[in-house]
């Protein structure tokens, strides 16, 4: 049970909660920060200005309403599709890995892997964007020749953790999987 | 310094064989191959305004052209007429065209009397039929363009006009194409279908046939060239003067700013040459290769 | 999410990071450099080039530095490969413009070049050939990052026409403030020097080579009773194909005993063809087409003569080759070529039909008369002159030179542009310099360093690579680095294609 | 190794006795199926196993055994050892729930009898709901066939042992037998009687659709409509196209043969609401059409609105022969074009007047083509539309004909304009020498189009709008067609209400842990999201809309190459 500090490729502050259920279970959190209220409110301010003004120049009602409508709505799905407010990987030895991205709204959206189709986790470099990064993914296996690497499936996509944070997963991954 | 401190040893441009000099050592004999103006060429005066003439030629053949057609569009010009002559000379030029190699030329291509007869009927029986539609065909679109485009045809006529045989930018059928869709483009602003099938028959005359004489005439009989390039200017000059006095010394100006001055420029430009030659240039090919496919 | 996927090799890396000897990731020795070999061409393109750049890279490693490669992608051969002896490749995702090199906006790439040298700790940038757009940028980024430059040019150029008037600018606007210039021979020296405009002291000549052990004479190969001339290149103009397309005729037509075998793809294959069908040559004249690195020495073994027709040539591996298997060489008397081999086992010849049959005629007489030297003979000659060790060597000694200087400052580096590359470029790239410098400061304050990871060491003198072979290494890893090294040098072969 | 039990929820509460399941020795792991309560007689116990084995196609076996907490634990603790030895096949899981605590605890004792206490550390009891588990189907992500992969995985094991032991859940806990047997009850029968009722009843109505449709299929068959112009017609009119489409769906829906395959099974569900939906609303339209019979109006208004359309065309024209926003068009051209569309109008016009007193009753007859379905009204009704508006489409090819010839033409003669021919062997352009008249003629030539080109590309303009307008209205239709016949109801119904049925995968949730006592995790059902519904469930249907793209289409109009509504063979090339 550790809960430390990390930051993520843009410097955001982002926290690593490891859970080790048991010695072949093991649960890791990455929280992004939560949304700032700065944000929030200059957007709506800018959004109900614009409107503002097109009222002031055009008397007409219905934009006040609109604008209003837009802003609740924009930030109910924000909230509901967008925003992901912790990802999570849950590593069962021998029975497979289940990753969790929960969003602001409570809504949360789960894959689980069996052990089966899993041939190892791994750090990768990428080019993503105008960088080079590194990211945690799965390797599965080739349907047909399980020898071979499949497919990949990268971790945390959403709250991309820099390397150390990538690391301490890495290693209580790899004992685990070495566990079982 | 170095080639003090191997005495005796000499600086060799091999690769092959290590030498006990540093990788960026600088040798006296450091481009010693550097080579500069090794293909300037010696121009002789004459000789390039000979070659020039035909520019000059050509410029005269236009501005007849264009003058002839102003003197139709004034109606000073019956197109009868203009048809006529224009059938004289080209039975005139047609014969002088086989007498100056003595039947040569035709020999090799193996081109038939029947043929060029069919060619001309085709000549004349298309412009014929196709003239009544000319006349109609840009009547809706206003004189001042049809001037502007029909002056860019026939520069890009001269610009791309084939004076000599290995040219970068030449090419015949194109400069020949644009000579004729300028004539159409005159020609249909002329009052009568008469006078458009006269003027496209001109233009054929004087784009297409006058230009081959022409060419035979100077491989052949060079000064009869002269004769008659000199003759073609001074008439150009003289038609152009009729119309307009400015226009006329214009011209005059420039072919002889053409065919005189230019040759000299060049010349004097010579002088001024510099560029560099070594081991590095490209080798071109100079000999004929294509015989190996022939 | 844009990313682009890597073969999974980076796993093996970190994981014996984290086994205990984690690297320390940014200190960075004064001796052991950390190289960055730019170039539009490499891998899976295959050419001079790219072979230099490879073979350049490994034997760097084996000295202890640490080497990464940048290249544009590949088709679907994007983001990060590994290599022989953990030799990293970067395949950006840039777009090609013209036969491989990509196009250029000057500044698009440098988020991209700079995120790279920030998180390798790049200390000295290496740029290949001047057709490389890609180099050359990297060049202009570097030098506004305050990193050594190294630029090597493995081709001629000539003066006369306009492209290479331009050309030749772009050339010196680029080489200018560049710290070091290598050339592949003298000839190129002289020409880059006089396209550069350059102090002749800072252009170090380290010849090409080939690896000898890939190139053994086998005269058993050899058809008996016939006479076989074997001609590898590209078949485009600069290559001389129509000087070819000449000979041919000539020489069948004159001895009913010769073939040709001629290996490479390219344009002018239709008019060789135009040849053999005209002269009804098809069973003596063979194309191969486009052939793969590890077919050349199985197509040159079997010939007696190396043939090599070329219009211009900095320094031509080729030729190398063909004598490094033991066959006798006839070539043209163009750029570098002279310098090349020794009078004995060359025959130079004027770059004409005629010459060049002469040259021909000549040895196959002595073949005939069979006082030619044996391809043994021939081979343990060459095979001491040109090997990848001592290109690496020599090419240290230039970056330890280059890690002493001192980089030019922006200002310098202006002042340098303006009065060292004409009125016109010299301001228009001065200016260009200053926008990229300010393009670096926003991007400085957007993405500070402290954001980038620092990559974790493969090669170099804390890379992984070597601490795998150690005896040391838990028998898991040994095993699965050499399956790695097999696998890529394997991929290798694969991607070799000529 | 880690050994996995899959324990039943519904079996914590159940009475000590032995565990009745299926070892997966694969994947090390064991499913519970029920649990047989004390007292019993082994040799009962065990050719009920034999009846199950031979029921369901399981190697079904006793895993173990399961202790309630009592009075007296270690007594029956070895008593439940001892048990072990006369039930001898593979290990033996020894379980037993304590008072006070939540979980339990498993001891395994390998076949060899030693017992190894410390291997209880290394199982995981993963607890499942049976009911949610037997009824849901798993859809591999990897969109392979369901239940056609080669390995099967631990999961897909689990999930079919479940859902094949139906049999095994019939046994009721009231009915008499020899022991008593906790697992899943189900309180009735899922369904009730009026389904039942439904079931047999469907099979009669199933076969007298099938005889229907085989009249009506060698009705299609006959000879007469197979001759050319038929079938041609016939594969043009959406209508024919819709009708045979859902006499096909028809087919499929109504084979009396009992459905085992899940897909099939869905794919009949969605066909059949996909059928009611389309009826009902046929209907509704029906009803709106002819209670105060809007028909009379609709063929009122429909004369007038082709009259108008036809006059509209023919200002049009009228102002496309004056000097249409002052473009400079050949006039002899414009006249000539101009005249001949214009006739060509008045030919229309006679003939809408001429068919004008018919199209009431038409109309009236046309509309009840509705209570077939609202697609069939609707393709009806597009069909229509297509009729009304014959002359826009001649227009439209006509223009395209013309414009099509005059670029053609253009294109190879500006090529012998710069002196260039295309070399149809080695598609490319090479340079060619032309002798003087061809030069010349071909020049004329292409003087003469060049300056009637604005002219004709004016009028190819104008109709191609007005042709795209029409085929962008009966594109509409199609697309309403397609979305009713194409949309998984009945799935979409099943995700909604019944979400466990089609799973995506499961999820896990920790239940406890403290590190003493083995892992429990809850096995969740993880439902099919929406857009994979429709992935898996979309009714194929005859796709409407061509299959090209924007950039192909308009490469298309440029080249003046016709267009159509619907797909044609050429059209599938990009």
């Amino acid at each position: 049970m550790s809960d430390e500090a990390f930051s993520d490729i843009n410097g955001n502050r982002i926290s690593l909660d490891c859970q080790r259920h048991s010695d072949f279970c093991g649960e890791f959190t990455v929280s992004s920060p939560k949304l700032s209220f700065l944000k929030v409110t200059g957007c709506t301010c800018a959004l109900w200005l614009c409107a503002y003004t097109i009222f002031f120049f055009t008397e007409v009602t219905e934009v006040l309403s609109v604008a209003i409508m837009l802003s609740l709505v924009g930030m109910m799905g924000h909230l509901h599709f967008l925003k992901i407010d912790h990802e999570s990987l849950l590593v069962i030895g021998s029975l497979g890995i289940q990753m969790t991205s929960s969003y602001a709204s409570g809504r949360e959206s789960t894959t689980f892997i069996e052990m089966s189709k899993v041939k190892d986790v791994v750090i990768n470099e990428a080019i993503y964007m105008q960088r080079v990064i590194y990211y945690l993914c799965i390797l599965l296996k080739e349907p047909l020749h399980p020898n071979e690497v499949g497919d990949i499936v990268p971790v945390f996509q959403s709250c991309k953790p820099r390397l150390n944070c990538l690391i301490e997963i890495y290693k209580q991954c790899q004992e685990i999987l070495a566990q079982s | 310094k170095c080639a003090y401190r191997h005495p005796g040893v000499r600086w060799r441009k091999v690769l092959y064989e290590p030498q006990p000099f540093p990788d960026n050592y600088v040798d006296e004999r450091f481009l010693e191959e550097l080579r500069k103006n090794i293909y300037v060429r010696r121009y002789r005066y004459w000789s390039v305004v000979f070659e020039s003439g035909l520019v000059a030629q050509q410029l005269a053949c236009v501005s007849v052209f264009v003058v002839l057609w102003w003197y139709m569009d004034r109606g000073l010009l019956t197109p009868h007429w203009l048809f006529g002559t224009g059938l004289l000379l080209s039975t005139v030029g047609y014969v002088a065209y086989d007498l100056v190699d003595g039947g040569l030329g035709r020999h090799q291509s193996g081109r038939t009397r029947w043929a060029d007869l069919k060619s001309a009927i085709v000549f004349v029986l298309f412009t014929y039929g196709f003239s009544p539609l000319l006349k109609t065909l840009t009547e809706s679109i206003s004189t001042d363009t049809i001037y502007a485009m029909s002056f860019l045809m026939l520069l890009a006529h001269l610009v791309f006009f084939e004076y000599s045989t290995h040219m970068a930018v030449a090419s015949s059928s194109l400069s020949l194409s644009v000579a004729i869709f300028a004539s159409v483009c005159l020609a249909s602003r002329l009052p009568g279908s008469l006078h458009a099938f006269a003027t496209v028959t001109c233009a054929i005359e004087v784009f297409a046939l006058w230009p081959l004489l022409l060419r035979r005439l100077k491989s052949h009989v060079p000064q009869g060239y002269v004769a008659v390039s000199l003759l073609v200017s001074v008439a150009s000059v003289a038609v152009a003067l009729s119309v307009t006095v400015v226009g006329g010394v214009l011209l005059a100006l420039l072919l002889l700013c053409i065919s005189l001055l230019c040759p000299y420029l060049l010349i004097c430009l010579q002088l001024h040459k510099d560029n560099i030659h070594g081991p590095w240039d490209e080798a071109e090919i100079t000999e004929d290769l294509s015989r190996f496919l022939r | 999410m844009g990313k682009k996927k890597e073969k999974c090799r980076k796993k093996t890396l970190l994981q014996k990071t984290l086994d205990g000897t984690t690297p320390t990731l940014n200190n960075c020795i004064s001796q052991k450099h950390k190289i960055c070999m730019v170039s539009d061409f490499f891998y899976p393109n295959m050419g001079g080039v790219e072979s230099h750049i490879y073979q350049l890279s490994q034997c760097l490693i084996e000295r202890g530095h640490k080497v990464i490669i940048v290249t544009h992608a590949y088709g679907n051969r994007k983001g990060i490969r590994f290599l022989t002896k953990g030799l990293k490749v970067y395949y950006l995702p840039l777009k090609v413009m013209y036969n491989q090199s990509t196009a250029t906006t000057i500044f698009h790439s440098l988020p991209l070049l700079r995120c790279i040298f920030v998180r390798e700790c790049i200390t000295i940038v290496h740029s290949h050939s001047s057709f490389s757009v890609l180099a050359h940028d990297a060049l202009f980024h570097a030098k506004t990052m305050g990193l050594h430059t190294v630029f090597t040019d493995h081709s001629l150029f000539g003066f006369a026409d306009v492209s290479s008037v331009l050309t030749n600018k772009l050339l010196t606007v680029s080489l200018c403030d560049t710290n070091h210039i290598i050339c592949v021979s003298f000839t190129s020296k002289e020409n880059t020097v006089l396209r550069g405009a350059l102090n002749p002291e800072i252009v170090s000549v380290i010849p090409n080579a080939v690896d000898p052990t890939d190139f053994t004479p086998d005269p058993s190969r050899r058809e008996d009773g016939k006479i076989t001339i074997v001609v590898i290149s590209r078949l485009v103009y600069r290559k001389g194909i129509d000087l070819l397309a000449g000979i041919i005729p000539k020489l069948c037509l004159k001895h009913p005993d010769l073939n040709f075998i001629i290996g490479g793809e390219g344009p002018k294959r239709l008019v060789i063809e135009e040849v053999r069908e005209k002269y009804q040559l098809h069973e003596r004249v063979r194309l191969l087409g486009a052939l793969e690195h590890r077919e050349v020495r199985n197509v040159l073994v079997q010939g007696h003569i190396f043939l090599n027709t070329s219009l211009t040539e900095a320094f031509c591996m080729a030729i190398v080759e063909g004598a490094s298997c033991g066959l006798q060489v006839v070539s043209t008397k163009v750029g570098g070529i002279p310098e090349v081999l020794p009078e004995d086992l060359i025959i130079l010849c004027e770059p004409t039909v005629k010459s060049l049959c002469e040259g021909l005629e000549m040895v196959i007489a002595k073949e005939r008369a069979g006082n030619l030297l044996s391809p043994a003979a021939i081979h343990n000659r060459v095979k001491t002159l040109y090997t990848w060790r001592n290109v690496a060597k020599r090419t240290e000694k230039v970056y330890d030179r280059v890690a002493k200087e001192v980089v030019l400052t922006i200002d310098e580096r202006l002042h340098r542009l303006m009065f060292s590359c004409g009125p016109v470029a010299g301001c228009i790239f001065a200016f260009l310099a200053v926008l990229d410098f300010l393009l670096l400061l926003l991007l400085k304050w957007l993405v500070p360093e402290s954001y980038m990871d620092r990559a974790v060491d493969a090669t170099g003198p804390h890379g992984l690579w070597r601490q795998w072979s150690l005896p040391r290494a838990s028998p898991n890893g040994e095993q699965k680095s050499n399956y790695h090294l097999s696998h890529s040098s394997v991929e290798l072969l694969n991607d070799a294609s000529c | 190794m880690v050994l996995k039990i899959f324990f039943p929820q519904c079996c914590v509460q159940a009475e000590s006795g032995l565990l009745i399941g299926r070892w997966l020795p694969k994947h090390n792991s064991a499913v519970v199926l029920a649990v047989i309560h004390f007292p019993f007689i082994p040799c009962q116990v065990k050719q009920y196993l034999c009846q199950l084995q031979n029921l369901i196609k399981l190697e079904l076996a006793i895993v173990g055994s399961w202790s309630k907490a009592v009075k007296g634990q270690e007594k029956q603790d070895n008593f439940m050892e001892d048990l072990c030895t006369i039930f001898p096949q593979g290990d033996w899981l020894q379980m037993y729930s304590e008072k006070g605590k939540r979980g339990f605890d498993c001891r395994v004792i390998p076949r060899n009898g030693t017992k190894t206490m410390n291997n209880d550390k290394n199982v995981v009891i993963i607890h499942y709901d049976q009911r949610k588990v037997m009824l849901s189907q798993l859809h591999p992500a990897d969109g392979l066939v369901l239940g056609s992969q080669k390995n099967v995985s631990e999961l897909t094991m689990v999930f079919q042992t479940v859902s094949q032991s139906k049999e095994l859940f019939h046994s009721d806990k009231y009915d008499e037998g020899p022991f008593k047997v906790t697992h899943w009850q189900s309180e009735g029968r899922e369904a009730s009687i009026i389904i039942e009722l439904c079931k047999q009843a469907s099979v009669p109505v199933c076969f007298m659709i099938n005889c229907f449709l085989t009249v009506w299929f060698w009705m299609c068959k006959s000879r007469i409509l197979n001759l050319w112009p038929a079938r041609f017609v016939s594969s043009k009119l959406s209508t024919c196209v819709q009708l045979s489409h859902r006499a096909e769906q028809l087919q499929i829906m109504s084979n009396p043969r009992k459905t085992s395959e899940h897909l099939e099974f869905m794919r009949k569900g969605n066909i059949f609401l996909s059928f009611l939906i389309d009826l009902a609303l046929g209907l509704l339209l029906i009803s709106w059409l002819y209670r105060e019979n809007c028909i009379a109006r609709l063929a009122d208004m429909l004369v007038p609105a082709a009259d108008r359309v036809a006059e509209e065309l023919q200002q049009l024209l009228q102002w496309l022969m004056g000097a249409p926003a002052g473009l400079k068009m050949n006039r002899a051209l414009d006249q000539v074009l101009g005249k001949f569309f214009l006739y060509h109008i008045h030919l229309w016009i006679s003939y809408i007047h001429l068919m004008s007193p018919f199209i009431g009753m038409i109309l009236w007859y046309l509309g009840l083509s509705a209570c077939l379905g609202l697609t069939i009204a609707l393709s009806v009704f597009s069909d229509i539309v297509a009729l009304l508006t014959f002359h826009i489409y001649c227009f439209y090819v006509y223009g395209a004909r013309l414009y099509c010839l005059k670029i053609y033409g253009l294109s190879s003669l500006w090529r012998l304009f710069r002196g260039k021919k295309w070399n149809v062997l080695r598609q490319r352009v090479d340079s060619c020498s032309y002798d003087l008249d061809q030069l010349f003629i071909g020049t004329l030539l292409f003087t003469i189009l060049l300056f009637l080109l604005p002219t004709t590309v004016l009028y190819y303009l104008v109709f191609t709008l007005l042709r795209l307008l029409v085929v962008l209205f009966q594109g509409l239709f199609h697309l309403c067609m397609d979305l009713i016949n194409s949309i998984p109801l009945f799935a979409m119904g099943m995700r909604i209400f019944r979400p466990y049925r089609l799973a995506a995968g499961v999820k896990f949730r920790i239940l406890q842990n403290d590190k003493e006592r083995p892992l429990h995790l809850l096995m969740e059902i993880n439902p099919l999201t929406f857009s994979a519904v429709l992935k898996w469930y979309r009714i194929p249907t005859y796709s409407c809309y061509p299959k090209d793209s924007w950039g192909a289409l308009c490469k298309k109009l440029f080249i003046g190459e016709l267009i159509y509504p619907w797909k044609t063979k050429h059209t599938k090339t990009d």
